[in-house]
């Protein structure tokens, strides 16, 4: 009777600070929940169907519980979780709105969650015709011609977008090297540009915190297959010189591609393909509000203009003639960047979004989240002022250089306070270029009275650095664990059960 | 009706006013006029969620799902397993649903627990020290598993067995043309990799090899192993986590890199998605590891705590360099497995496999009876197998699907033709089958017959 | 913008202890959640199609929330309230064992669940057919003839029993007037007593903590329509003497009532027919694991012998001779009890147990909550003795008299002191017969790892009791709130909303 | 296979080691042999969950259920209203779920701050000032509400209009056989109760009268709140709670105690429960409130809170002197009301009632156009109303279903015969019909064609 109990609950933030034990310590050998159906059919030894060779001599060391047990383990760990539908997630550039319940149910249907990815086409008409409308909707907010559902995430979005890009150059019989990258873009772009193959440029941005587009035109050349941006950028400011910069990138051939992922900012009021965007991926997770599960998934369609749609992706879901629908490759595709079909599931969800909203309701996402974040810029101005002090669009970087220079309080610290103060914290130390970064994206789902209070909080905050700095440091102090050792972990790598150190630690 | 948005027309008032502004549209002006939109989106008006709930029936009705219309018999990579409702209930926690990756680890614990507990789970299914938070899914393990070993031994040669799953094949295939890998593909011959004819040329850096492969059938680990041996190669195994519950664990073994895909673990059908890239490796290329990864430590008070860690891996630190650009992952897919897991512990494990095994033998020694109905391999399986039909797979399971069977995936539908997997020609006429411990011995009977009367 | 804050979650027990707003103080005038369906049916100004005189002029005032709020409020409301699911809920004769998951789903079916009672009986063959087994399990698990299914609670089952018990009478054209209950009986037993319009005779426990026969002998005249009893008791006994007190009520025409919510303790092992019972209640959300819902809901089906069946509420499912079902009235009904037909998916939920246990897992359940509760009750002999010294069935009645005496820690301050170690508290001060009662039901679902720990804990406890009895006043410091001003809450009714203070309290 | 019993071989050996005991068998030594179950319980071997839900199935398929099957107009105290996915998803968490009654207020603050919010609104709702944590359904409401009047009057005849639901009336019936009140039902003409016709003879304590009643019809309160007064007595009004969003308030008008079925309010047809019992009363009441209350106080520290109170009337301390033997109540009912009412706020709630009003008027005149159907009374209606066919009620609603909807409820089925709310020999031709606010006009359409033809 070792092992751990249970059915104790002082790990759960309602009781106590305990430490919640692993599945595996509240392992008891012999103890099961598993109950299969009952099936009729022959129980024959395994070892009269496959050779001892091939078969393992012990089970796999998996933890041995109760249902009870389980159901405890896990309830207690989704009380050590913060989410959503706790409360504000003001993480810049991670579009953390509130995701519909209605949505859920929707993707759990049994005729859209229960279809087996190799199920005949003629048998999943109505999955091909919801895909075939989700692409033809991801055209209309975006301006692009077709668009490819198989990316599973933002990053392999970008990847596929950079496949594309290198395809449509070596359709026109050329090879070219470089793509460029402005200084605040998010890590995904780089290592995206690495896996295609090219090598990145970094443009630095200017005084407002714009693409820096002198410095832009000395880097084209013919070797740049283009480049990668998001606007709003990273900064959350709208790149007012997009029309100069896809003029002069399109000028020495290169093709512009858009990082969708602050896509929200601008639904209903400008197209990336009316910006002169050749290629958009698009974060259902974030502007479509699909939930992000922890870590995810999500989903990262790409859209292109059409003299880039043959070379997407397929088999890609397309309507016949005869308005049914199959499943088809398109002429010069780079081919499949998915084991099936895309994260099927989150794009229903996203077109479940798109529909409740429509074209007026986008826009007025867009209007929403633009205005609460301006609010949060004006409101902050004395206590957390800008990077860069002008409208911004759906999110706002401020910075706490001066708070830091002050009174040695750290964006950091100001992120744990926070977690005190009953929010989550916004992004720190992103975008780099910005020196203690607070990245703050309030979206549109939350109030004004969830502004104001956040507003409150940070002042709070701001005030109780001067008078007692080492509250901050020592943050969050009501949180199931405190800060962390960090460089612990990475220097004495526990990454699995196994690697355990023998000494237990207390709690 | 409403939306999801608060805001009150009073307070967009107050909110401009505080701004100094006089309308929304003000909020946009740094947008150049020429290209605002001018007549809105291309979609029609908003709907309420009940209205779209019913658009949604209507494309239900219009596909045959597993379990309402159809008894399932097929896999290929995607299985009708037992998934109870308690692992449903845990894994749809909001708080695991609507959180976002643990960036404030004080504040997510919960999630951050989960995963260092699906780490442990799928490294010792895997015989391999090292676990990854999860990818997106068996293909992209596979791109990130060459990616590794590549960077690993400085080789861009890659080996690739017939058997790994040819949208896997064709995914890195995709992905190659960015990295500029060489892939070869190595023959099967009676369902096993024919390492002996893999071609000759430039050193080899890695050796994948799919067990079982995507005929069903068991691969000789050792053989792969040794072959790689010959190059100084990495070895990849592509492991099925349901047979990895009876068979011998690929690290074990001697792979260096275990990947696979999740989808057994918990996680429905789902039209193919979202499913779960699993991702083990050995202890020595922890730092190339893709994707990310939670170690244990403790708080200040000395409270163990889980944190992710080895972060200079990753591309929101080291950007251009990172050894991936896998940010969101399939965290909530890895979430559920390890409950499904759990759940299920090493016998119940076992018993899922063993069970699969008997079914499909039980299956298959029936359509044998028939003659008509020819195994494509003689070597041993599990789960699954491949037959050869006298008429067009494709038409069979037509004529299935009509008898109420999704009765397997037809090998045309995944490759195009003679990628080596089978004998020239066979492709058209080949299905492979599966038969999870969900089937049970009435339904077999009746699609055993059904088969016989469709294959014809 | 006076409202408070539907984004801050500061009240969640994860990071805070903030009271949580109430859903009216998130309120912002003309902020909404609801979505209804497109119908297309014309818009007639209801005025016009009802006089205004009958109309309000005001809507209700109820909450205007997003949808955002909504789901933060209630979600965090969820975190600060324990459950089976967290935890050990060791309530005594609350039987809180562990309700499975899969019952959920069973129960949410739509051929179950969208069924409406008034659909005609040929439509809902499944539905009756369903009902029948119920019945006939129940049956069999009670050793009785014939059950109603109507009673939606275990005391509306009491109260039926006790007008099936006048009918009883009344056809045998006897007034009784008095009823005997034990001391140490639930209080819904009297309470319900009243309401079948008897009066209530108090027999009191021996010193073995079992019903004086002495006593109950001395009480039973021709006056006595019956006596209400569990057994085992509710001081976790069993009634060794049941057999000579079944023949010594039955002697004077009395009826022999069984309370069954302490049923989860002899599953397989003793029927209540067997032991003489004339009348059976069950408490289907203690021992057939449906899940109590914070307080309901339950179901609390009547099972009577052979003599009483044809007094039962109905109308009642019946199988015909053609095994189709029908709805029934039996000859000389009681009448109707219930609205429609019960608390049917409790029901269901009840037959997925039962179905799932079956005959032999009954037995296990009782058997595996027998030595819980008796390894529990050996455990904590030295700190918390048990009443009454000898083995207890599925729960156990400890005091904490001495413990009081030498400390001045009482049986409530060690409930405050054990949520503080992750536990519920155990059911105190009831029976009312025990000093400082802790009564404990460790249920079956418990792991001996967890009986360990929660003996360890109040081991803990009974220690720290000597050396800082304060802390066990003070407690329960770790949870959202602390003890409460119960007086104030009485004496300063505030009950609704429209009642509240205008002094704000603090939080 | 696993049941829900964590105990291995092994413990139960060490335990029964600890208790010096040798077998399971002799934890029962206290259970007289000769009352010992011999054979074991006459009850089938216990299968897995999967199997169970496999039987479920079958049973579920042999039913007509609302929405997969039929087209619901039926009503008659149960109602197909609009419940959407975030009231389930909040009302189905667990900590709610598998909470039992809130006795450690400590760690029971959601539970009892939802039924605070609950109690507000029912309060608001029937506009009076004090509301309890609920009670069964209905019927169980109108036997409390009764039970308390006389006990306030002191005496025990109850006037109760027959417009009150038939099958609570019936429930107050069997339960006056213990109380011994005196029941006597007050006649309805036109749908409407004719007070004047009340029998006479002693004092009567209580007046109930229903709000719309059982045919759909709306009362005049005001008239019934004059009959009470003439006798001295309170007034009991059961009021529907979504009529209630258009409707003045019942407690404005007079009422004393204002009951209700909460089913409208979140909680789905179920064939026939758990529902929900609403009851609220005037502040001199509320020291004999059947059930639960909870109140508003502090914590040690200051910080607001909630907790049961008013216990003194409740059975647990008062025993045989309580107000009402109530115990489990139906607590999560009653979450869920709270959050479906603050889902859909004041103007969702009257939206949701004018809709009901509009979809019943706009059937009701396509009935009437049909000549053959009469309705049963000329009052005004808003969500339900009740017509004479020509054929038998049931051979109606038979027919109907037939064509795919459950066309109503006849009012034989509800009542035996003459009970005073229809006039003599009506009840077998009568159909009480309800539209909901998700009726859309084509199903009102197609349902009026039916009913045409069926009628005949
Ligand atoms: C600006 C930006 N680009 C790209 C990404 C990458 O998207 P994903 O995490 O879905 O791969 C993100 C999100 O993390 C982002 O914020
Ligand atoms: C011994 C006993 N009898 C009767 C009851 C009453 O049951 P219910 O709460 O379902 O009305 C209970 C439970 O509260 C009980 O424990």
């Amino acid at each position: 009777m070792s092992a751990a109990p249970g059915g104790r609950a002082s790990s759960a933030p309602l009781l106590g600070r305990d430490a919640e034990p692993t599945v595996f310590e509240l392992s008891v050998t012999g103890r099961s929940a598993a109950q299969l159906r009952t099936t009729g059919v022959p129980a024959t030894l395994l070892e009269r169907l496959v050779s001892a060779s091939y078969l393992r001599r012990e089970p796999v060391a998996l933890p041995e519980v109760s249902e009870r047990d389980l159901v405890g383990h896990f309830t207690r760990l989704s009380h050590r979780q913060f989410s959503v539908d706790l409360g504000m997630y003001p993480l810049g550039s991670c579009t953390m709105k509130y995701n519909p319940k209605a949505f859920d149910e929707i993707a759990a249907m049994p005729g859209i969650a229960d279809v087996h990815p190799a199920t005949p086409a003629p048998l999943t008409q109505g999955w091909l015709a919801l895909l075939c409308e989700i692409e033809r909707e991801l055209c209309a907010v975006t301006g692009m011609h077709a668009a490819t559902l198989q990316p599973a995430a933002g990053a392999a979005g970008e990847l596929t977008g950079l496949l594309l890009m290198r395809a449509f150059h070596a359709a026109n019989g050329e090879t070219r090297t470089k793509v460029l990258i402005p200084d605040s873009a998010h890590g995904t772009n780089p290592a995206s540009v690495t896996l295609g193959g090219y090598e990145v440029v970094t443009i630095p941005s200017d005084a407002r915190g714009l693409v820096d587009v002198d410095a832009l035109r000395a880097a084209l050349d013919r070797d740049v297959a283009g480049i990668m941006l998001t606007n709003p950028n990273t900064l959350g400011l709208f790149e007012e010189e997009i029309d100069r910069i896809a003029a002069a990138v399109h000028e020495v051939g290169g093709l512009l591609y858009y990082d969708g992922a602050n896509l929200n900012a601008i639904l209903g009021v400008v197209r990336p393909g009316d910006m002169g965007f050749d290629i958009v991926h698009l974060n259902l997770h974030k502007t479509f509000a699909t939930p992000h599960g922890g870590g995810g998934p999500g989903a990262g369609p790409v859209a292109v203009s059409e003299r880039l749609a043959e070379f997407l992706p397929g088999p890609a879901p397309c309507r016949t003639a005869d308005n049914q629908f199959e499943w088809r490759m398109p002429p010069r595709s780079i081919g499949r960047v998915h084991s099936w079909h895309g994260n099927a599931l989150v794009l229903a969800r996203a077109h479940a979004y798109l529909r409740v909203h429509g074209r007026d309701g986008l826009a007025r996402v867009a209007e929403r989240a633009v205005l609460n974040a301006n609010w949060l810029r004006v409101r902050l101005h004395d206590s957390y002022p800008a990077a860069f002090d002008r409208p911004c669009m759906h999110e706002v970087v401020l910075t706490a250089a001066e708070l830091k220079r002050t009174t040695g309080v750290r964006a950091l610290d100001v992120a744990k306070r926070l977690l005190e103060e009953g929010f989550h914290a916004p992004t720190v130390y992103f975008p780099l270029v910005v020196d203690e970064a607070l990245m703050v994206e309030p979206t549109e789902t939350e109030s004004p009275q969830t502004l104001a209070a956040l507003a409150d909080a940070l002042e709070r905050i701001a005030r109780g650095a001067t008078d007692d700095p080492d509250a901050a440091h020592e943050a969050p102090r009501s949180t199931p664990v405190r800060r962390l050792d960090e460089a612990r972990a990475a220097r004495h790598l526990v990454a699995t059960e196994d690697d355990r150190d023998p000494v237990e630690p207390r709690g | 009706m409403a939306d999801y948005l608060p805001h009150t027309d009073a307070e967009i008032e107050t909110m401009l006013e505080f701004l100094g502004l006089s309308g929304l549209d003000e909020l946009f002006e740094v947008v150049p006029a020429a290209l605002r939109l001018a007549g809105g989106l291309d979609l029609d008006e908003g709907l309420t969620e009940p209205d779209v709930a019913a658009e949604f029936e209507a494309f239900a009705a219009r596909n045959r799902s597993v379990g309402r219309d159809l008894v399932c018999f097929a896999g290929a990579g995607a299985y009708d397993h037992e998934v109870p409702a308690v692992v449903r209930a845990l894994a749809t926690r909001s708080e695991f649903v609507t959180a976002y990756t643990p960036y404030q680890a004080e504040v997510a614990q919960g999630v951050l627990q989960a995963i260092f507990e699906f780490q442990t789970m799928v490294a010792r299914l895997a015989g391999l020290p090292v676990a990854n938070a999860s990818l997106y899914d068996g293909a992209s393990s596979l791109v990130e598993a060459i990616n590794l070993c590549v960077g690993a031994t400085g080789r861009q040669r890659v080996l690739l067995s017939a058997g790994v799953h040819p949208h896997w094949r064709a995914v890195a295939q995709t992905l190659a043309r960015g990295t500029g890998h060489d892939l070869e593909v190595v023959a099967l011959i009676d369902g096993v990799t024919q390492w002996q004819l893999a071609p000759r040329g430039e050193p080899v850096g890695v050796v994948v090899v799919a067990q079982p492969n995507w005929l069903g059938c068991l691969e000789d680990l050792a053989a792969a192993r040794a072959h790689a041996d010959t190059h100084g190669a990495l070895l990849v195994v592509a492991a099925d986590p349901i047979a990895a519950g009876v068979l011998r664990a690929p690290g074990e073994l001697g792979a260096d890199v275990v990947i696979g895909e999740g989808q057994s673990l918990g996680t429905k059908l789902s039209f193919g998605g979202p499913y779960l890239g699993l991702f083990a490796c050995s202890r020595d290329q922890v730092r190339r590891l893709p994707g990310r990864l939670v170690g244990e430590t403790v708080d200040v008070a000395g409270t163990r705590a889980y944190v992710t860690t080895l972060r200079a891996r990753e591309q929101d630190i080291r950007r251009e360099k990172a050894t991936s650009n896998v940010c969101t992952n399939q965290t909530l897919m890895a979430v559920t497995a390890a409950i499904q897991l759990s759940w299920l512990g090493p016998d119940g494990l076992a018993e899922v496999a063993t069970r699969c095994a008997q079914g499909a033998h039980y299956l298959a020694e029936q359509l044998e009876a028939l003659h008509s109905i020819v195994p494509v391999a003689s070597a041993p399986y599990l789960r699954e197998f491949a037959v050869q039909t006298p008429a067009l797979a494709e038409t069979v399971l037509a004529r299935l699907a009509d008898e109420g069977f999704l009765g397997g995936v037809a090998a045309s539908a995944l490759t195009e033709g003679d990628d080596g997997s089978l004998a020239p020609g066979a492709c058209e006429h080949t299905i492979v089958v599966a038969v999870t411990e969900r089937r049970t011995r009435a339904e077999i009977d009746a699609f055993a017959t059904a088969f016989g009367k469709a294959a014809r």
